[in-house]
C-alpha cells in the first residue's frame, strides 16, 4: 500500500472534497491508472457507470476491455472473475446489490475463497468483490440486505466495509491491492454524503476510533458508524461519552482494538442493520466478553435490525437501529446493576 | 423430440377480445404514465414504468385460463395485474413501498407476489406447475422474465426441471432489448431466447410482442399446448422497453435516439389504428375507454394518496407461522421502545 | 407432533435399536404414510435410494410422483420446492451434500425463507431441506462443511440437527410437520452408529442435557455431541462432571438451556465442528455471556474448526475438535484464574 | 448466427497418433482399474473411475496444445491427467485425500486443480480463456463437464458469457448417459448438451466418444475453431461410464445389465482393432504397451504407497498470501497443543 496516492491532477494540494460515491469511483480509476492488470466488470458497470455511478466514466478512460458489461448473472460474473485472477489479471467486479450476491455465494464461498488453498499459492485469487450493501435508501426488497455475517464466517475471505469518503478511497485501493480476495461492502446509504479524502491513508489495517469517549463504547461499521456518532453528541449533552469504534474490517476483526477500547470504557454497544440472531455482532460480544472478561461492568449489547427479512421502504426506518434504539442500549449498559 | 404445437394463427381473435384488449392496454398506459408523475411527486419512492410492452402483457394475459392458471410476475409487470383483474391498491403496496411483494391476495388474484430478484421465481412457477399436475389438475404457469433474465442459471434450470419433469410452465419472455444498460446482442448470445427451447426439447416460439392479437393467439396455442401434453413452451414476445429501466434511470447514458427509434409504432396505437380501420370502434368508443381509464386511475390516486404504511408491528408478523422467542422478545422489545420514545 | 407415532408392523414393541440412517428413512416413510402431501426429491433419491441410503425403498413404496430424481441443480431442487409448497405440498427435498447447498443459497435466503412473509402468510412454506452434514468421513471437498451459522443467520429459517437415532426420527417428523421452512443438518459421521428409537419423543423443542454435570458445560450439536460425551467420560475419570448440552436446535437457540446450565455450572465450552470466525460459537458465547453475566467463573471457551477450508480426508482429524482439544478447552475453563 | 466451423474429417490423423493415443489409453485404464483395487485395498479413501471414457478423455487431450492451451477437470480426469503427462503422484493426492485438489502444480501441469463441485470450474474456464484474450494470447479453455452438470445453472451462465465476451472455450461433454444414479433421459431434456449450442448462436458438434480418431478430430476442430475466432464451442462426446459412479457406489440399484449392454464396445478394443486391421501395430507391440503401463504403475504405487500425508501444518498455509492475526493464532495453538498431547 506504499503507492496510495492521489493523482496529481486530480488533487494538486492532496485534500478534497468528495461524496463516498465520488470517492470510490477515483479510487477504481487511480488503481486502474496505476495497475495495467486491474479489471473492472459487472451488470451495468460500462456505458452506465454503474446504478450508483461508482465506475462512472471508466469504460471511456480505460476502454472497454477493462472496465465492461457482462450478462446479469452473478454467479457467472464471479465465476469469470476467478478464472481471470487465474490468467493474471486484478479483477474487480460488481455485484450490483448486496441481495444479488446469493446467487454468487456458491462461487464466492466454494471457488474464489479457496482457489489459492487448493491451489496451495499456485493460483492467488487479487479479487475485490464490491458491493453496495445495507440498507437505509427505501429501496425494491433484496436491494438492502447485510452481508457481512455471512462473508465474515468464509475462510479464505477478507471482508471489509468503509465508513466515510476518506476510507472509501483508501481501503478500495488497499482492497484492489491486497492479493486475497476482499468482499468490499459499500455503505449505499452513505454515498452521497461528502467528506475529505486526504493523500495521507493512515492506517488502513485494523480498527479507528471515529469518536473518542470513556463511558462506553459503540461498536460498528458502515453507515451505523455515523448514526453512532450523532448518538454519542446527543449523549455528550447529557454529560455521558461515548467512544465510537469504526470497525472497518469484518474478517479480520481487530481484537486488540476491541480490547483496549472496551477494556478502558467497561462497556460496549455493538450496532449493526443485519438481524440479531447469528449476527456479526454475536461474534464480536463473544470476543469482547472473552478479552474483557472480568472488566466489564455490564453485559455487551447488541442494537441490531431484528431477526426478519429485511422490510419495504415503509418500515426500515423500524428495522434499522435508530437514535433512540441506541439510545436505550447505551442507557442499559450504563445503568446495569444500578437496580 | 420437440413435439410439434398447433399453429397459432388458428386460435379465433373476434372483436370483442381487441376491444377488451385495447380498454386494458389504455388504462395500463395511462397508469403506468401516472406511476411516473406520482414517482415524481414523491408518492412511490421508485416505478418501473412497462411503456411499449402493453401489448405482450396484456396479450399474455387473455391467453392464459385464470380460473386454473397462475401467473409469475416480474417487478414490471402492471400491465399483467391490471389485464388479470388484480386488486390495484394491492398491486401499488409494492411500489409505494408498503409491503415487499405487494398487498394483494396472490391465491385469489392468481397473481404470485411481486418478485424483485431477476428470475428469482421462474422455479416457483416450475414447482407449481408440477404441484398441480401431480394433483391431478390442469394449472398451467406461466412465468414472466425478460431478456436480461435469461442470463441467469436459475432459468436454465428451469427450463430443464419443467421439461425433464413434465410441468406445464408457459415461459413467457419479454424480449425488450435491454436489460437495464445492456442491450439485447451483449446479453443474449444468439439473440433469441426462445432459440434455446430446441436444446430442451422443447417448443419455442417468437411473436411480434406488439401485436396484441398475435400475443394472445400465441399465448393461448402455448398455454393449451402445455395444458394438454405437460410440456413447457418458451414463447418470446419481441417488444421494446420505451421508458426509462425505472424512475432513477438515465437511458441517455447508454442509448441513442436512433436505438429507441427502432422500436416502431406504439402497440397501442397499432391495435387503435387496427379497430378503426375494421369498424369495431369508433372514435367515440375510444375516447369513452379513455375516459374510463382516468377515472379509474383518478379513483386509485385517491386511494393510495391516503393509503398509509403498514403499522411497524407488521415487520414481525408471517416471518414464521410459528415465531421463534426471540422473535417475540425482539417485538416485545420494539413495541416498548418504541412507546418509550 | 401429536401423531409422532412409529409404524406399529415396524415397531411392535415401541422400540428398536436402529442407525440413524436406519431412523431417518423410518421417519421419512411414516411421515409419507401419515401425510399424503410430503414429497421426496432431489438427486439420486429416487432407484438409488440416496447415497446414504436415507431415502432407500421409498420411491418403490410410495410411487415415483412423491420420490423422484431431479436433474443435478440445487438451486432448480429449492426453486421447484417453493413452487410445489405454493401448490400446496409438503416437499423433503434433499442436498445431497452440505457443500452443494451453496448453488441453493439464493433460493433458499431469498425466496424459500420468505415466501410467507412476502404473501403475508398466503403462501407459507412447510419445506424441510435435508442436508447430509459436517465432517469425519474422509469425504472428498464440498463434502465436510458446518452450515448452520449461515443458515441461523436467515431470517424465516429455522435449523435443526440430531445427534443421535432417536432424535433423528423424531425430529425429521417434527420438521416435516412444522409450518415453517427447517433446514434439517444430518451429521453424516453419525449415519451408522445404532441407539435406541422409542415411541414417546420426548419434548422436541429446543436442548437437551445429553449428560449431567457440575462443574463446567459443554455445548454441541451433531457429531460433536458423542464427542463431548466421551470427553466428559474421561474427565470424570478425574473427578470433572461435565455436563453435555445438546442444543439440537440452531435456530431458534434455547436460550434459557443455556442460562439454566451454565448459571448452574458457571463454566462453558461451545464445540463446534464449523470455523471459529463468525461460527455459532459466536452467537451462543455472546448469549452465555450475557445471560449468566456476573455468574461466569471463566470466558466462555470455544473449541472449533480452523478458519482454514475443510480440509482433505487426511487432515480432517487435525481441523474437527478432538478429544485432546476439547480437553485443552475444558481445562482452561476450569483452570481460569487459578494462575 | 452460427459461424460454421470447418469439417471435423478434415483434420488428418495418422498411425504415430493412434499408436500414441493407444498407449495413453492403455495406461489410463490399467491405472484406473489399479486405482479401484487400491480403494478396496484401503490406500485410497474412495475413487471415481473413468473406464469406458478413455478415447473421449485421451482424444480430447491430444485435439489441444498443451503449449498455450488450459484443461479445467472434473473429479473423473484421470484419463486427461495420463494425456497431459501431469504428474500422477500430485494427481492422486487428491483421491489418497493428502489435498483437494490434488499436489500437481495446475500451472506447468496445464491442469487446473482437479473440481468436486460439478461444474463448479467451467465458469473458470470462461474467465481464463478471456484473460488470455485480453493478454492477446492464443490459449483455449478446455472446461470439462458431464452430462449431469450441464443441468447446472452455472453450465448456462458460462456458455452465454463466452458466447458474448468472446471466450474461446470448448465445453468438452463427456456425456456418459449417467450422472450417478440418473439416467441421460431424466437429466438432461433433449438428451444433446450439444443441441443446446446453437441457442446461443456457437457450434455444437457431437462425436463418438468412443472413437479415439473421432474425438481427436473434432477437439481439434473445435480448439482451432475457438483460437482463431474467439467463438466458443461445444463438443460433446457421447460415451458410457462402464464402472460404478465411485467405488462407494452399487448400479445394480439403478441400472440394468441390458442398459449397460448397450455401452458397445470397449473403445481400447475398437482402437486396438483398428490398429491391427490396418498394420499400425502387432502383438509384440500391444505386448509392449502392456509391459510399460505394467511398470509404470508398479512404480506410482510404490510412491503411492510410500507417500505420507500433508503435515498439520498444512492446514494454515493458503489460506491468504496475508494470513490473518486469528489465523495465525489458531495456527499457534494448534502447534502448541499437539505439542502437548
Ligand atoms: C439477481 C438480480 N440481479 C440484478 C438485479 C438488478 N436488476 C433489476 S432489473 C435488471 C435488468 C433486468 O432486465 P430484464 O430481465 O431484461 O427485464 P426488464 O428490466 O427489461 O424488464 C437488473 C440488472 C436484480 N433485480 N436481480
Ligand atoms: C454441485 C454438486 N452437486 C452434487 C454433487 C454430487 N455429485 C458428484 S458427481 C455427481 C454426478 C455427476 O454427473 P455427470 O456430470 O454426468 O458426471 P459423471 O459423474 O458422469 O462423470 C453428483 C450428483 C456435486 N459433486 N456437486
Ligand atoms: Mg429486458
Ligand atoms: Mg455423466
Amino acid at each position: 500500500m506504499s503507492d496510495t496516492i492521489l493523482e496529481a491532477q486530480r488533487a494538486p494540494t492532496g485534500i478534497r472534497s468528495l461524496s463516498m460515491q465520488q470517492a470510490l469511483n477515483a479510487a477504481l480509476s487511480d488503481a486502474m491508472a496505476l495497475d495495467p492488470r486491474v479489471l473492472v466488470f459487472g451488470e451495468d458497470v460500462g456505458a452506465l457507470g454503474g446504478v450508483f455511478r461508482v465506475t462512472d466514466a471508466l469504460q471511456s478512460r480505460f476502454g472497454e476491455s477493462r472496465v465492461f458489461d457482462t450478462p446479469l448473472a452473478e454467479s457467472g460474473i464471479i465465476g469469470t472473475a476467478v478464472g481471470l485472477a487465474m490468467a493474471g489479471w486484478r479483477p474487480v467486479p460488481e455485484i450490483q446489490f448486496d441481495g444479488f450476491a446469493f446467487p454468487a455465494f456458491d462461487q464466492i464461498v466454494c471457488q474464489l475463497a479457496r482457489m489459492n488453498y487448493r491451489s496451495r499459492g499456485a493460483l492467488p485469487m487479487p479479487v475485490t468483490v464490491r458491493v453496495p450493501s445495507f440498507g437505509g435508501i427505501r429501496a425494491p426488497e433484496h436491494h438492502g440486505e447485510s452481508l457481512e455475517a455471512y462473508f465474515a464466517h468464509v475462510p479464505g475471505l477478507k471482508v471489509v466495509s468503509p465508513s466515510n469518503p476518506h476510507q472509501a478511497y483508501h481501503l478500495l485501493r488497499y482492497a484492489i491491492a491486497e492479493p486475497d480476495p476482499v468482499i468490499f461492502l459499500e455503505p449505499k446509504a452513505r454515498y452521497w454524503n461528502p467528506g475529505e479524502v486526504t493523500q495521507e491513508p493512515g492506517a488502513l489495517e485494523g480498527a479507528v476510533i471515529a469518536r473518542p469517549g470513556r463511558h462506553a463504547t459503540l461498536v460498528a461499521w458502515g453507515a451505523m458508524v455515523a448514526r453512532c456518532c450523532q448518538v454519542a453528541e446527543l449523549a455528550a449533552e447529557d454529560g455521558v461519552e461515548l467512544e465510537v469504534l469504526d470497525l472497518r474490517w469484518l474478517k479480520p476483526i481487530d481484537e486488540p482494538a476491541l480490547a483496549e477500547s472496551i477494556g478502558r470504557t467497561g462497556r460496549a454497544v455493538i450496532v449493526h442493520e443485519a438481524p440479531l440472531s447469528g449476527g456479526l455482532g454475536g461474534e464480536l460480544a463473544a470476543l469482547i466478553s472473552q478479552l474483557c472478561f472480568g472488566r466489564l461492568k455490564a453485559p455487551v449489547e447488541r442494537v441490531t435490525g431484528f431477526d426478519v427479512p429485511y422490510p419495504a421502504g415503509d418500515l426500515e426506518d423500524e428495522h434499522i437501529p435508530d437514535v433512540d434504539r441506541i439510545l436505550f442500549g447505551v442507557r442499559r449498559v450504563l445503568e446495569y446493576g444500578r437496580g | 423430440m420437440t413435439t410439434p404445437m398447433p399453429d397459432p394463427s388458428g386460435a379465433p381473435v373476434d372483436d370483442d377480445l381487441l376491444r377488451r384488449a385495447y380498454a386494458l392496454m389504455v388504462v395500463t398506459r395511462a397508469l403506468d404514465t401516472s406511476a411516473v408523475t406520482w414517482q415524481r411527486q414523491g408518492l412511490l419512492p421508485a416505478y418501473p414504468p412497462l411503456r411499449g410492452q402493453e401489448a405482450a402483457q396484456v396479450g399474455s394475459v387473455l391467453g392464459a385460463d385464470l380460473t386454473s392458471d397462475l401467473l409469475f410476475p416480474t417487478y414490471r409487470e402492471l400491465g399483467v395485474a391490471v389485464a388479470a383483474d388484480v386488486d390495484l391498491v394491492g398491486y401499488f403496496g409494492n411500489h409505494l413501498g408498503h409491503w415487499n411483494g405487494g398487498l394483494y391476495d396472490p391465491v385469489a388474484s392468481r397473481l404470485a407476489p411481486i418478485q424483485a430478484v431477476v428470475g428469482g421465481s421462474v422455479l416457483h412457477a416450475v414447482g407449481w406447475a408440477l404441484g398441480r399436475a401431480l394433483d391431478g389438475e390442469n394449472g398451467v404457469a406461466v412465468a414472466y422474465l425478460g431478456d436480461g433474465a435469461s442470463s441467469q442459471g436459475d432459468v436454465h434450470e428451469a427450463m430443464n426441471f419443467a421439461a425433464v419433469l413434465e410441468a406445464p410452465v408457459v415461459f413467457f419472455v419479454q424480449n425488450n432489448r435491454w436489460a437495464l444498460s445492456v442491450p439485447l446482442h451483449r446479453q443474449v448470445a444468439g439473440e433469441s431466447v426462445a432459440a434455446r427451447a430446441g436444446g430442451y426439447g422443447i417448443p419455442g416460439l417468437v411473436v411480434d410482442g406488439d401485436d396484441v392479437a398475435a400475443v394472445y393467439r400465441a399465448m393461448r396455442t402455448a398455454v393449451e399446448h402445455a395444458r394438454a401434453t405437460r410440456q413447457p413452451v418458451v414463447l418470446e414476445a419481441m417488444t421494446y422497453r420505451r421508458g426509462p429501466h425505472a424512475t432513477s434511470d438515465d437511458p441517455g447514458r447508454y442509448r441513442s435516439l436512433a436505438d429507441e427509434a427502432t422500436a416502431g409504432a406504439d402497440p397501442i396505437d397499432r391495435l387503435r389504428d387496427r379497430l378503426t380501420a375494421s369498424g369495431a370502434a369508433d372514435e367515440s368508443w375510444f375516447a369513452d375507454v379513455d375516459t374510463d381509464a382516468t377515472g379509474r386511475i383518478d379513483a386509485l390516486h385517491a386511494v393510495l394518496v391516503a393509503s398509509s404504511p403498514r403499522p411497524g408491528a407488521d415487520l414481525f408478523e408471517h416471518v414464521f407461522v410459528h415465531p421463534t422467542p426471540q422473535l417475540t422478545a425482539q417485538h416485545a422489545r420494539w413495541r416498548e421502545e418504541s412507546d418509550r420514545v
